[in-house]
Order: structure tokens, then C-alpha cells, then sequence
């Protein structure tokens, strides 16, 4: 654990560019003051409202938990939120922000996340339930539930999906969030087409184009692991017809109780 | 069928070939001349092995090479004619290479 | 101007669960056209946050028999009795509402709320689950059976998320990042907003024949808050300026868990699973305060024995302001299956660990009671009498129906904004299927926007817009929060009316027109600004104590005189006026009673 | 540019990868003289048996060993639920790759010698 109690200025690096002003992006430092538990987002807000107010990035929840905050801190994709300053100065007390890379810049360290959410549209996020909705809740056991667990925990904050070497090269690449909701469905006992979108995603810009770099798992401040979705996607993918009877059989259970062990 | 399992298959492939190729050809003291590798490929199983091994080297090499061109954005679009492209370099290839293996024979 | 103008024929502002609701059953009831409007993307929206669960009559569950009622629980088998009624969950909203919500829309919310959640289930939401399947239920303050249906401990994300799904699906169209100004209100009749689109700049008029507000909670006009940058009240302050009546504003919902210092929520449902609060000496404190309900009573007398911990001297940390809550008696295998995030976020920002020590905690500003008043179909009320401004709805923590009366339960507002959110929906369908016109707008708001934005723009004055919003946040946390009085009341006032003042000097430091988030941090400045003098106007004229709101100098309940819902309006001056309107109950059912626990 | 040990690991086998498909073009080239007679083809051998030659032999080795490990890591990444070794598994591969270059490169080191004494 860091010790909490220095007290000292420090320099906030941070990459500036306003396509409507400035040719290329450029660096400019900020001095702040730091003070206890002061997380990056806080520095940020500090020289948004007191030292310049065109300093720009998304933020809403404060906690980790929106999504907005998601930049590159000191060459690391992270949530600006839940990263302590003083974890990032060093002894140089200096740390350097920018936008997520590989993604157009809209104003320092907003980005446009056209792509990233189109390819999250691209995976039909929504689930297609069986016709025969009970009247009551389908029923799924705690196994099915802690499968999804992983899935369901993403806030879409894009830190993936920016680190990924492949979306560096290829915005066709549906990219790891995108993959990890779709494993959420696929693997969901109450979706109906889980074979329809294990051939949705069977082609050259679906599961095939990941090149396991691993820098999905590394970046996810959630601790999430859309490698081992995509993975698992991909072997699915291979006997889809052999899961699609699995899954009708498991649908026929899907208004009963699970039986005890 | 799919570029990324023909991959797979194929490395999985060459692992077991490739121990063996450079372990018997590029392996001191071995010296590699016409007649010191005629000695082996007259065994008709080695000449298989070779083929095998020539087959699935193209496989995985074409393989990656497409993988690593279509990974850019703007060849992505062609990637059905890179696909023929990479096809017909691997047929033409391999008859080649199967003709070299080939004529590693005792002269009749 | 013809270019400015884009027309729907219905335009929701907000993408959060009441929001999404909305324009999901408006378009999934055949309204072709439905759009929503949302300053941040709508995952971003504060609901995703909610933590604990949402509150309906399932009885999938109950307490182990013979172990009391903070036993543990188990599925109840089938075909054996029930433990919930809605009868109970009415009487516990009810109650902890210290009988000022209306009782009809209570009924509504909790009989609407298994068919809710089940619809939930069926749209994809991953709910946590009993052994036989069924959705887990878990205990939640001031709620007397276990009816908190969750996913672990972030029930709200997944929820968000479900909703923001089907909205896809059918067809809603979304415009994310366009930060509503201001609501077009002529002769009573509600014709649009006008919206800046965040990425260009460029302020345009939406023009629909349906308005729906669904812009969540004002939390930040406090300093210690477990709300998002974004909730700014935007939408109280926007309607109240066009003229809509604000309900209840005084009543505003401490939450007795935030995280120390930070104001994070350390979910109620950490109690609910059986966490501690204790005290500097170690001591369970609520045994003093709640001696049945113990660390599950509601939060605002949870909170207030807090501070009353706090304030004789028996807070921990350095500044004496904290408590702990310890949780370490749950064990590792329960706190990471039921309360992960929380964990995380104790480690994060703490940098405690909750299994294996106590996390330091104090209450913090967490849910608005108050809002625009509605009826249960989600229409704005123009007055106390009960008129209706055509073409106007809203739901979520934006309204007040109102069901939560003074203080508001755990888990039933994800409820409430389902609940209405689904409800406004219908009647937006049923209003613009019934032919409803898009009206003509006279005035030119887009130009008086325009206008207002250059001016703040020119305006270059001395002062900044943070300091004052840090002055208005101290001031509402030390003199209208936990605790009131008539001096401290005034006093509050004054400051407001002082910044509000200061607020015609400011400077915006960013002038440019591409995402120019210091121009809505301004503009929200001065919603905070707007709202912040109703809920204290309010708070000063209701002399008693009921639920969240406790007036040291009124310490008691007053039915006699109080039993009514405070309305305000934006007057001639410019300065609240006030006036009020009955509260529905049920006589013969929920009369009202003592409220102890 | 986003750097880690997976981003540094694709970096190698994808240049790794590049230059063998280079090499085997070339390799192929070579040997396919042996269509021509066994003149030819000693002839051709000859010339890429210069010292010079022998040294990319190594270099060679070393591209081979090394993208052969990274590509066993991921295949058994693939076929076993392991992400969570990523990283040591490919320290692991690194490593397992440095020694045989080097078990491998020292014989190939003193046959150089060997051949131009
Ligand atoms: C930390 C926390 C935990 C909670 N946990 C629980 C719980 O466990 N159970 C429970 O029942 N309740 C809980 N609540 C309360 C509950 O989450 C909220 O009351 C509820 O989610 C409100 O939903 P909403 O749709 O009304 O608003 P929100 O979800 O806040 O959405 C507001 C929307 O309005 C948009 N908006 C606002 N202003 C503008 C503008 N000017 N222009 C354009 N768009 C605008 C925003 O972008 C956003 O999309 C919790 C609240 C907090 C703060
Ligand atoms: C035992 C031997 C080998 C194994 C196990 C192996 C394994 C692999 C694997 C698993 C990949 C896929 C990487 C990905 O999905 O991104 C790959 C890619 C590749 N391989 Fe091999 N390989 C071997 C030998 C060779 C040889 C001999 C060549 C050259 C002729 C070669 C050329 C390539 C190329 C060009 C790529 C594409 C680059 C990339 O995608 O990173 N490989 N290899
Ligand atoms: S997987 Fe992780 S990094 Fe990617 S979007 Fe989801 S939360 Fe963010
Ligand atoms: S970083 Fe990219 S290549 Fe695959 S393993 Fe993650 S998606
Ligand atoms: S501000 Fe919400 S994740 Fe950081």
C-alpha cells in the first residue's frame, strides 16, 4: 500500500488536441496540488475548474462503475475514477494522461466510440427468448448464472477494446467487448438463436480475427476476461450445430424447477 | 472451413514435422548434400513425410500470411482475392516442392 | 431557423431505467417515432449504479424457520404458505414513507412490481438464483419479508443494460451526448426541448407532441454524495423554470453507508446480508435506536443515529466523522458470490479489504424524494389541483408520484422507475395514438438559448463556477442535510440567494463549441442553484419532523398541519412559492401511526 | 501504441512469422534446384553454406524455436482454459525458446568453424 500522506504538487502531463484548432495533439503540464486519496479523475476535475476549464474528458459515476472515465494513464488503459494519483506519480511526480488510443480523438481525452458501439449493436446485445414465456421467471440454475458472471459485469468502458492490437490495425474487428456480450447471450440458457450468432460471429472479422494478445485482459479495470469468451466462442463455433441440440434440450426444462443436487 | 482453423491444424502439424526436419536435415553433423539426403528420401515413407511436412509448412505459412495482410484495415475488403491469391501461390508452390522432392531418386 | 429543428413524435429526455422504459413501451405499443435524449451515453446513466436490488412480491424465499427474523433464508418450497403479501410491502413503503406517500400510487408500484421484474427476467436481466431456480430474494431496510431480487451487488448495471437492449431492439432512436437545456411550455402545453448536441455544439430545437422527463436524481447538490457528476437535477430545475410545480423537494434520502470520505455507496444490501454497523467502542449502536430492526431500519433513522453517534463523540477516523461497517462475520465465500463490487470499491478507494476488516463508512446524500409531481400514468400535475400540463410526463427519481412519501425504502426506486417509466410509457402510446398534434412553437427558445449561451460566454466575470458550487454543496450538507433548524434554514437561504448573485459574475473558462463540457457543468451549476433554494424554502416552511426531513426544532410528526405534500412553483420574483396538496391513504386500511422500529 | 507482454509477443511471432515464410520461399527456391541433378543442387547449397550463412542458420533457429513456443502457448491457450497464466507462460516460452537456440546454436556454432577450418 501506497503511503497516503504525502502531501506535494505534482505534474499532470496530459494530451491536448481540438481538431478544430490545433494541427496535431500536443502535451501540456498542469500543476496539482495532491491531497488525500485524491484518485486522477479528482486531479482532472481540479484543472477543469480551476486552472483550465477546455481540459476535456467524459465522467459521470465517480465510482468505476459508468463506464465514461476509461483513458490512457501513464501508458496503461484505465478508469480515471479508481486510480489513485499518487499510485501513478512515482518519484518523478509526474504522470501522463491521454485518450484511449487507436480511436479517433473528439477533444483531448474524449474519444468517438462510433465504431466500438456499433460493433456492440453489430452482436444483437438483446436476448431472444424462447416463444413459450412462462408466467412466472424461466428457471436457471447458479452454475448458469456464475457462467455469465464475467459478462455481465462490463461496463463497456471500452478500455479493451482500445488496447487490442487487432482494433489498432482493423476497426472490422468486432472487438472483445462486443465478443464477451455476445458469449453472455450465446451461453444464456434462455436465448433461442445461440447458433445463429455462433455464425454470426464464424467469419473473418468475428471470433477468427482476435489474435489472443491478451491486452484485453490486461486493460480491463473491471478484472474481466474477454480471451477466454472469445475462446470459447471460437470452439463453440466449431460444433454449433451439436450446442444448437443442447440448447433446445436444456429449453425444454427452462419453466421447472433445477433439480437438487 | 475456416483460415484460422487451417492455422491451428496446420501448426499443430508442423510441430510434429518440423522437430523431426530439423532434427534429421539441419542437425550437425549432418551435412546436407544431393546424396545425403537421396540416402533417406529413397525410403518412400520419408518421401511422404516430406510431402506432408512441404504441405502443411505452405498451409500454415499462406495461412499466415493472409492473417497478417488481412489484419490491415484496407486489405481487409480484398480478402477474397488474397484468399485466391494465397491458393494459387500454394498450389504452384507445392508442385514445385513435390518436384524437388521428387527428383531425389537414383538415377535409372 | 428550419434546420434547427428536429421533430419526433415522442421525445424522452434520459436514458436511465425510467427513461428507457418509456420510449421502449411507447415503441413497443406502436409509436413509430420515439426518441431519447441523454447528456452522457445512456449506459452511462446513474441507474447502472444501483447496487442492492429492486424490491417486489416474489416469495421465492424466506426466513429458516425458528431462526427469527434476521435468520438466515432459504427457497420456499413449492406449494408451501407465502411469507410476503403486497399488503406487507404496501405497509412497509407506507411506513417508511412516515405516511406522506400516496397511497393509491403505492398500490399501483407494488402490484405492478412481480410482473416487472418477471418481465425483466424475460428480457435477459441475470438475476442471482435460489437452488430450484428462481430469482434470489434478499432482506433490505425497512422492508419486513425478503423481496430484493438482485444480481449480486450490481442489480442496477444489469438492469440498465437489459432495458438499454430492448430499446435497441425496438427500433428507439437514441441521441447520446445532446444535453437538454430547456423544456418548451406554452399555455400549458409541452412542445418540445431544446438541446445542445455535445460534439458540435450546435443548439437545436426537438420538436414532439409527447415530452417525457426521465433525468434522475439531484444528489449533487450535496458534498458527500453517493450520486454521479451528472445528477444535477437538471430536469427538476428545467420544469420548474417552465412553469411545472416541484413536489416534496425538502425530503432528501441519506444513505447511512457511503464509503468514508468518498460518499460511495456501500450498498444497503451489505446490511441486508448481515453486515454490522458498530461504533468506536465496538459497540452495535443501533440496538440503541432500532432495538427490533436493528441495522435494517430505514435509512433515514439509520442515518440519524449515525450522526448522532457521530456527534457525541463516537465516530471513528481521525475526524471522528466515520463508523464501521463490518461485514467480516459473512465470510469470503458469501461477500465475493453477493457483494464483489463492493468489496472492490472498499479496496479501491479505502484500500480495505471488507473480509478480513471493518470498512469505514458515513452517511451520504443519496436519493431525491422530491421531483416534478405525477400521476400514476406518469402526466405532470400543473397545480395542487390536480390539472394536468397536456403532452408532459415524467418518472424515475425526476418525478414524484409519489410513493415514497418522506423517506424513500431501499430498492423501490429502481422499482418506482420501472414501474412509472413502463406506465408513462403506455399513456404516451395511448396519447399520441389518440391523436395527439405536434403544436406550433411561437417563441424562438432556440434563439434565447443561444442567447443565454453567449451571454454566459461574453459574461468573463470573476468568479468561478466551482467555487460557488462548493459553497452551495457546503452549505447544503451542513445546513439542510441530516439535522435542520429554523437558523441554520435561513441562513442556507441567504447563502443561495448570495450565490445565485455571484452566479451572474462568472467566467466560463471554455469558449469553444466542440464538447464543451465547462458550458454544462455551468449550465447544471445553475440548476443546482435553482432547485437547491426549493428544497430549502421547503424544508424551512414544513415546521415538523417527518422521515428524511428532521427539524430539531420540530422534532415531532405533526399530522395535524403537515400531513399534505408541499408544491412549488417558480413566482413572479423568481422565488418559490408555495402551496399544498393532500396526501392519498387509505383510511380504513393505513391510517397513519407511530413510526418506530 | 499499446505495449505488453501479449502486444510483445505478437510483435516477435508475427515478424518471426514474416521471416519464415520469407526464408521457406527462398529454402524452397534453393532445394528445388535438385529438379536440375545433383550438380546443381550442391552447386546452389554451396553457396549458401558460407559462413555468413551459417550464422542466419542461428538466427534462423532462433526465429523458429521462438515462434514454435508462442505458438504452442497459444494453442494451448486454445485448447485449455489457461488466460490466466498468459503471462508466465510466456516467459515460459521465451525461455524454453533461448535455450534450445542456444543448445542448438552452439553445435551449429562449432560445425561453422568446423567447415570454414
Ligand atoms: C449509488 C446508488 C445506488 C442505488 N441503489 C439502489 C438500489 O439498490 N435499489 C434501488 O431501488 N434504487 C437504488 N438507487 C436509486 C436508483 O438507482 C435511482 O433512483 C434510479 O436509478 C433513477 O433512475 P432514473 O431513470 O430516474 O434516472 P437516471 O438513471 O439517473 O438517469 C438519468 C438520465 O437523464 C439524463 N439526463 C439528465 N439530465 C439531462 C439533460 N439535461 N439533458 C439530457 N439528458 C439528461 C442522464 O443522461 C441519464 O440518462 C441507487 C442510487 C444510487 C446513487
Ligand atoms: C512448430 C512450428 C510452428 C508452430 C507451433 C506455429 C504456430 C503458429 C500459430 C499458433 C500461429 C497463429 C498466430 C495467431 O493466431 O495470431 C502462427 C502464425 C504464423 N506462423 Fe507459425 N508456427 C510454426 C511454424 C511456422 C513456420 C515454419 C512458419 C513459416 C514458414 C510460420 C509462419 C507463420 C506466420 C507467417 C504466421 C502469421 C503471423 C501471425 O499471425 O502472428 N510458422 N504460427
Ligand atoms: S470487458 Fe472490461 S475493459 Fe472491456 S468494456 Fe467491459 S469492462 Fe471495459
Ligand atoms: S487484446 Fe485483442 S486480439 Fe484478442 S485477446 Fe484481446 S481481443
Ligand atoms: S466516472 Fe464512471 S467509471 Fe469513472
Amino acid at each position: 500500500m501506497s503511503n497516503d500522506n504525502t502531501q506535494r504538487t505534482v505534474t499532470v502531463s496530459i494530451q491536448r488536441f481540438d481538431p478544430d484548432v490545433d494541427k496535431k495533439p500536443h502535451m501540456q503540464d498542469y500543476q496539482v496540488e495532491m491531497t488525500k486519496g485524491m484518485t486522477i479523475l479528482d486531479a482532472l476535475h481540479e484543472i477543469k475548474t480551476h486552472q483550465d476549464g477546455s481540459v476535456t474528458y467524459r465522467r459521470s459515476c465517480r465510482h468505476g462503475i459508468c463506464g465514461s472515465c476509461a483513458m490512457l494513464i501513464n501508458g496503461r488503459n484505465t478508469l480515471a475514477c479508481k486510480t489513485p494519483l499518487i499510485d501513478e506519480v512515482g518519484h518523478k511526480n509526474r504522470v501522463t494522461l491521454g485518450p484511449l488510443p487507436y480511436l479517433p480523438i473528439i477533444k483531448d481525452m474524449v474519444v468517438d466510440r462510433t465504431t466500438f458501439w456499433e460493433q456492440y449493436l453489430r452482436v444483437k446485445p438483446w436476448l431472444i427468448p424462447p416463444d413459450d414465456i412462462p408466467e412466472k421467471e424461466f428457471r436457471m440454475s447458479k452454475e448458469e448464472v456464475n457462467a455469465l458472471h464475467d459478462a455481465e459485469s462490463c461496463i463497456m468502458c471500452g478500455a479493451c477494446y482500445s488496447s487490442c492490437t487487432v482494433i489498432g490495425l482493423n476497426k472490422h474487428y468486432v472487438g472483445p467487448h462486443a465478443l464477451l456480450k455476445a458469449f453472455m447471450r450465446v451461453m444464456d440458457p434462455r436465448d433461442e438463436a445461440p447458433g445463429q450468432r455462433l455464425a454470426d460471429l464464424d467469419g473473418a472479422d468475428g471470433v477468427y480475427r482476435c489474435h489472443t494478445v491478451f491486452n484485453c485482459i490486461d486493460a480491463c479495470p473491471k478484472g474481466l476476461n474477454p480471451t477466454q469468451a472469445i475462446e470459447t466462442l471460437r470452439k463453440l463455433a466449431q460444433k454449433r450445430k451439436k450446442f444448437e441440440t443442447t440448447r433446445r434440450k436444456r429449453q425444454q426444462h427452462l419453466h421447472e424447477p433445477i433439480p437438487a443436487k | 472451413m475456416r483460415v484460422f482453423q487451417l492455422q491451428r491444424w496446420s501448426a499443430i502439424a508442423l510441430l510434429f514435422f518440423l522437430t523431426i526436419h530439423m532434427i534429421v536435415v539441419h542437425y550437425p553433423p549432418f551435412h546436407i548434400n544431393f546424396d545425403n539426403i537421396l540416402v533417406r528420401l529413397e525410403n518412400p515413407v520419408w518421401k511422404v513425410i516430406d510431402i506432408l511436412f512441404l504441405l502443411s509448412v505452405l498451409v500454415h505459412a499462406l495461412t499466415g500470411a493472409y492473417q497478417v495482410i488481412t489484419d490491415v484495415d484496407r486489405a481487409f475488403d480484398y480478402r477474397k482475392g488474397l484468399a485466391w491469391a494465397a491458393a494459387v501461390i500454394g498450389v504452384v508452390a507445392f508442385v514445385y516442392g513435390a518436384a524437388t522432392i521428387w527428383a531425389f531418386q537414383l538415377p535409372v | 431557423m428550419t434546420n434547427d429543428v428536429i421533430i419526433h413524435d415522442v421525445v424522452v429526455v434520459g436514458a436511465g431505467l425510467a427513461g428507457t422504459w418509456a420510449a421502449m413501451t411507447a415503441a413497443e405499443n406502436g409509436v413509430k417515432d420515439v426518441a431519447i435524449l441523454s447528456k452522457i451515453h445512456p449506459l452511462r446513466s446513474h441507474s447502472g449504479a444501483a447496487q442492492g436490488g429492486i424490491a417486489a412480491v416474489l416469495n421465492n424465499v424466506r426466513p429458516v424457520a425458528g431462526t427469527g427474523p434476521r435468520g438466515p433464508l432459504e427457497q420456499i418450497p413449492p406449494g408451501e404458505d407465502p411469507v410476503d403479501s403486497f399488503d406487507l410491502h404496501m405497509f412497509d413503503t407506507i411506513k417508511g414513507s412516515d405516511w406522506l406517500g400516496d397511497q393509491d400510487a403505492i398500490e399501483i408500484l407494488v402490484k405492478d412490481a412481480p410482473d416487472v421484474v418477471v418481465q425483466y427476467e424475460h428480457m435477459g436481466c441475470v438475476f442471482s438464483r435460489t437452488p430450484d431456480g428462481r430469482i434470489a430474494q434478499r432482506r433490505f431496510g425497512g422492508h419486513s419479508a425478503p423481496r430484493a431480487n438482485f444480481s449480486a451487488d450490481r442489480t442496477g448495471l444489469v438492469l440498465l443494460h437489459t432495458i438499454h437492449e430492448q430499446a435497441l431492439y425496438h427500433n428507439v432512436k437514441f441521441y447520446s451526448e445532446w444535453y437538454v437545456m430547456d423544456l418548451i411550455i406554452e399555455d400549458n402545453i409541452a412542445r418540445g426541448v431544446v438541446a445542445i448536441n455535445v460534439l458540435t455544439g450546435k443548439i437545436q430545437m426537438i420538436r414532439a407532441k409527447a415530452v417525457m422527463f426521465g433525468t434522475g436524481g439531484y444528489g449533487q447538490a450535496y458534498k458527500v454524495t453517493s450520486n454521479a457528476y451528472a445528477n444535477t437535477g437538471d430536469g427538476v430545475a428545467m420544469a420548474y423554470d417552465a412553469g411545472a410545480p416541484l413536489m416534496d423537494m425538502e425530503f432528501v434520502q441519506f444513505h447511512p453507508t457511503g464509503l468514508y470520505r468518498h460518499g460511495f455507496l456501500m450498498t444497503e444490501a451489505c446490511r441486508g446480508e448481515g453486515g454490522y454497523l458498530i461504533n468506536k467502542d465496538g459497540d452495535r449502536f443501533m440496538s440503541k435506536y432500532a432495538p427490533e430492526k436493528m441495522e435494517l431500519a430505514p435509512r433515514d433513522l439509520v442515518s440519524r443515529s449515525e450522526q448522532t453517534e457521530i456527534n457525541e463523540g463516537r465516530g471513528v477516523m481521525e475526524d471522528g466523522q466515520g463508523l464501521f461497517l463490518d461485514m467480516r462475520h459473512l465470510g469470503r465465500e458469501k461477500i465475493m458470490e453477493r457483494l464483489p463490487e463492493v468489496r472492490d470499491l472498499a479496496i479501491a478507494f479505502a484500500h480495505v479489504d471488507a473480509i478480513d476488516e471493518p470498512v469505514p463508512i458515513q452517511p451520504t446524500a443519496h436519493y431525491s424524494m422530491g421531483g416534478i409531481p405525477t400521476t400514476a400514468d406518469g402526466e405532470v400535475l400543473a397545480n395542487a389541483k390536480g390539472d394536468l400540463v397536456t403532452g408532459f410526463f415524467a418518472a424515475g427519481e425526476v418525478a414524484c408520484v409519489s410513493v415514497h412519501g418522506a423517506n424513500r425504502l431501499g430498492t423501490n426506486s429502481l422499482l418506482e422507475a420501472s414501474v412509472f417509466g413502463r406506465r408513462a410509457g403506455h399513456a404516451i402510446a395511448d396519447f399520441v395514438k389518440g391523436g395527439a398534434k405536434l403544436y406550433p412553437v411561437t417563441s424562438d427558445p432556440v434563439k434565447r438559448n443561444h442567447q443565454q449561451v453567449q451571454q454566459l460566454f461574453d459574461n468573463d466575470g470573476p468568479e468561478l463556477v466551482e467555487d460557488i458550487v462548493q459553497e452551495l454543496k457546503t452549505t447544503m450538507t451542513n445546513k439542510a442535510g441530516i439535522y435542520r433548524n429554523e437558523e441554520d434554514l435561513k441562513s442556507a437561504l441567504d447563502t443561495i440567494h448570495r450565490l445565485q448573485q455571484r452566479f451572474k459574475n462568472i467566467r466560463v473558462m471554455d469558449k469553444s463549441s466542440r464538447f464543451n463540457t465547462n458550458l454544462s457543468m455551468t449550465l447544471e451549476a445553475k440548476h443546482l442553484l435553482t432547485f437547491s433554494e426549493v428544497i430549502v424554502q421547503g424544508a424551512l416552511n414544513r415546521t415538523e419532523s417527518r422521515g428524511a426531513h428532521s427539524r430539531t426544532d420540530h422534532p415531532k410528526r405533526d399530522d395535524e398541519s403537515w400531513l399534505k405534500h408541499t408544491m412549488a412553483h417558480k413566482g413572479e420574483d423568481g422565488r418559490p412559492q408555495l402551496s399544498y396538496k393532500d396526501v392519498t391513504l387509505y383510511w380504513d386500511r393505513f391510517p397513519p401511526q407511530e413510526r418506530k422500529y | 501504441m499499446y505495449k505488453t507482454t501479449g502486444f510483445i509477443s505478437f510483435f516477435l511471432r508475427r515478424l518471426t512469422g514474416i521471416a519464415l515464410v520469407l526464408y521457406l520461399f527462398m529454402h524452397l527456391w534453393v532445394i528445388g534446384s535438385a529438379t536440375g541433378g545433383p550438380e546443381v543442387f550442391n552447386a546452389r547449397l554451396n553457396a549458401v553454406q558460407t559462413p555468413i550463412f551459417k550464422l542466419l542458420e542461428i538466427a534462423l533457429l532462433a526465429a523458429v524455436v521462438y515462434h514454435a513456443f508462442d505458438g504452442i502457448r497459444l494453442l494451448i491457450v486454445h485448447y485449455f482454459d489457461v488466460t490466466d497464466y498468459r503471462k508466465s507462460l510466456f516467459y515460459a516460452a521465451f525461455v524454453v525458446a533461448a535455450i534450445l537456440t542456444v543448445a542448438g546454436g552452439i553445435p551449429l556454432f562449432l560445425f561453422m568453424l568446423e567447415g570454414a577450418g
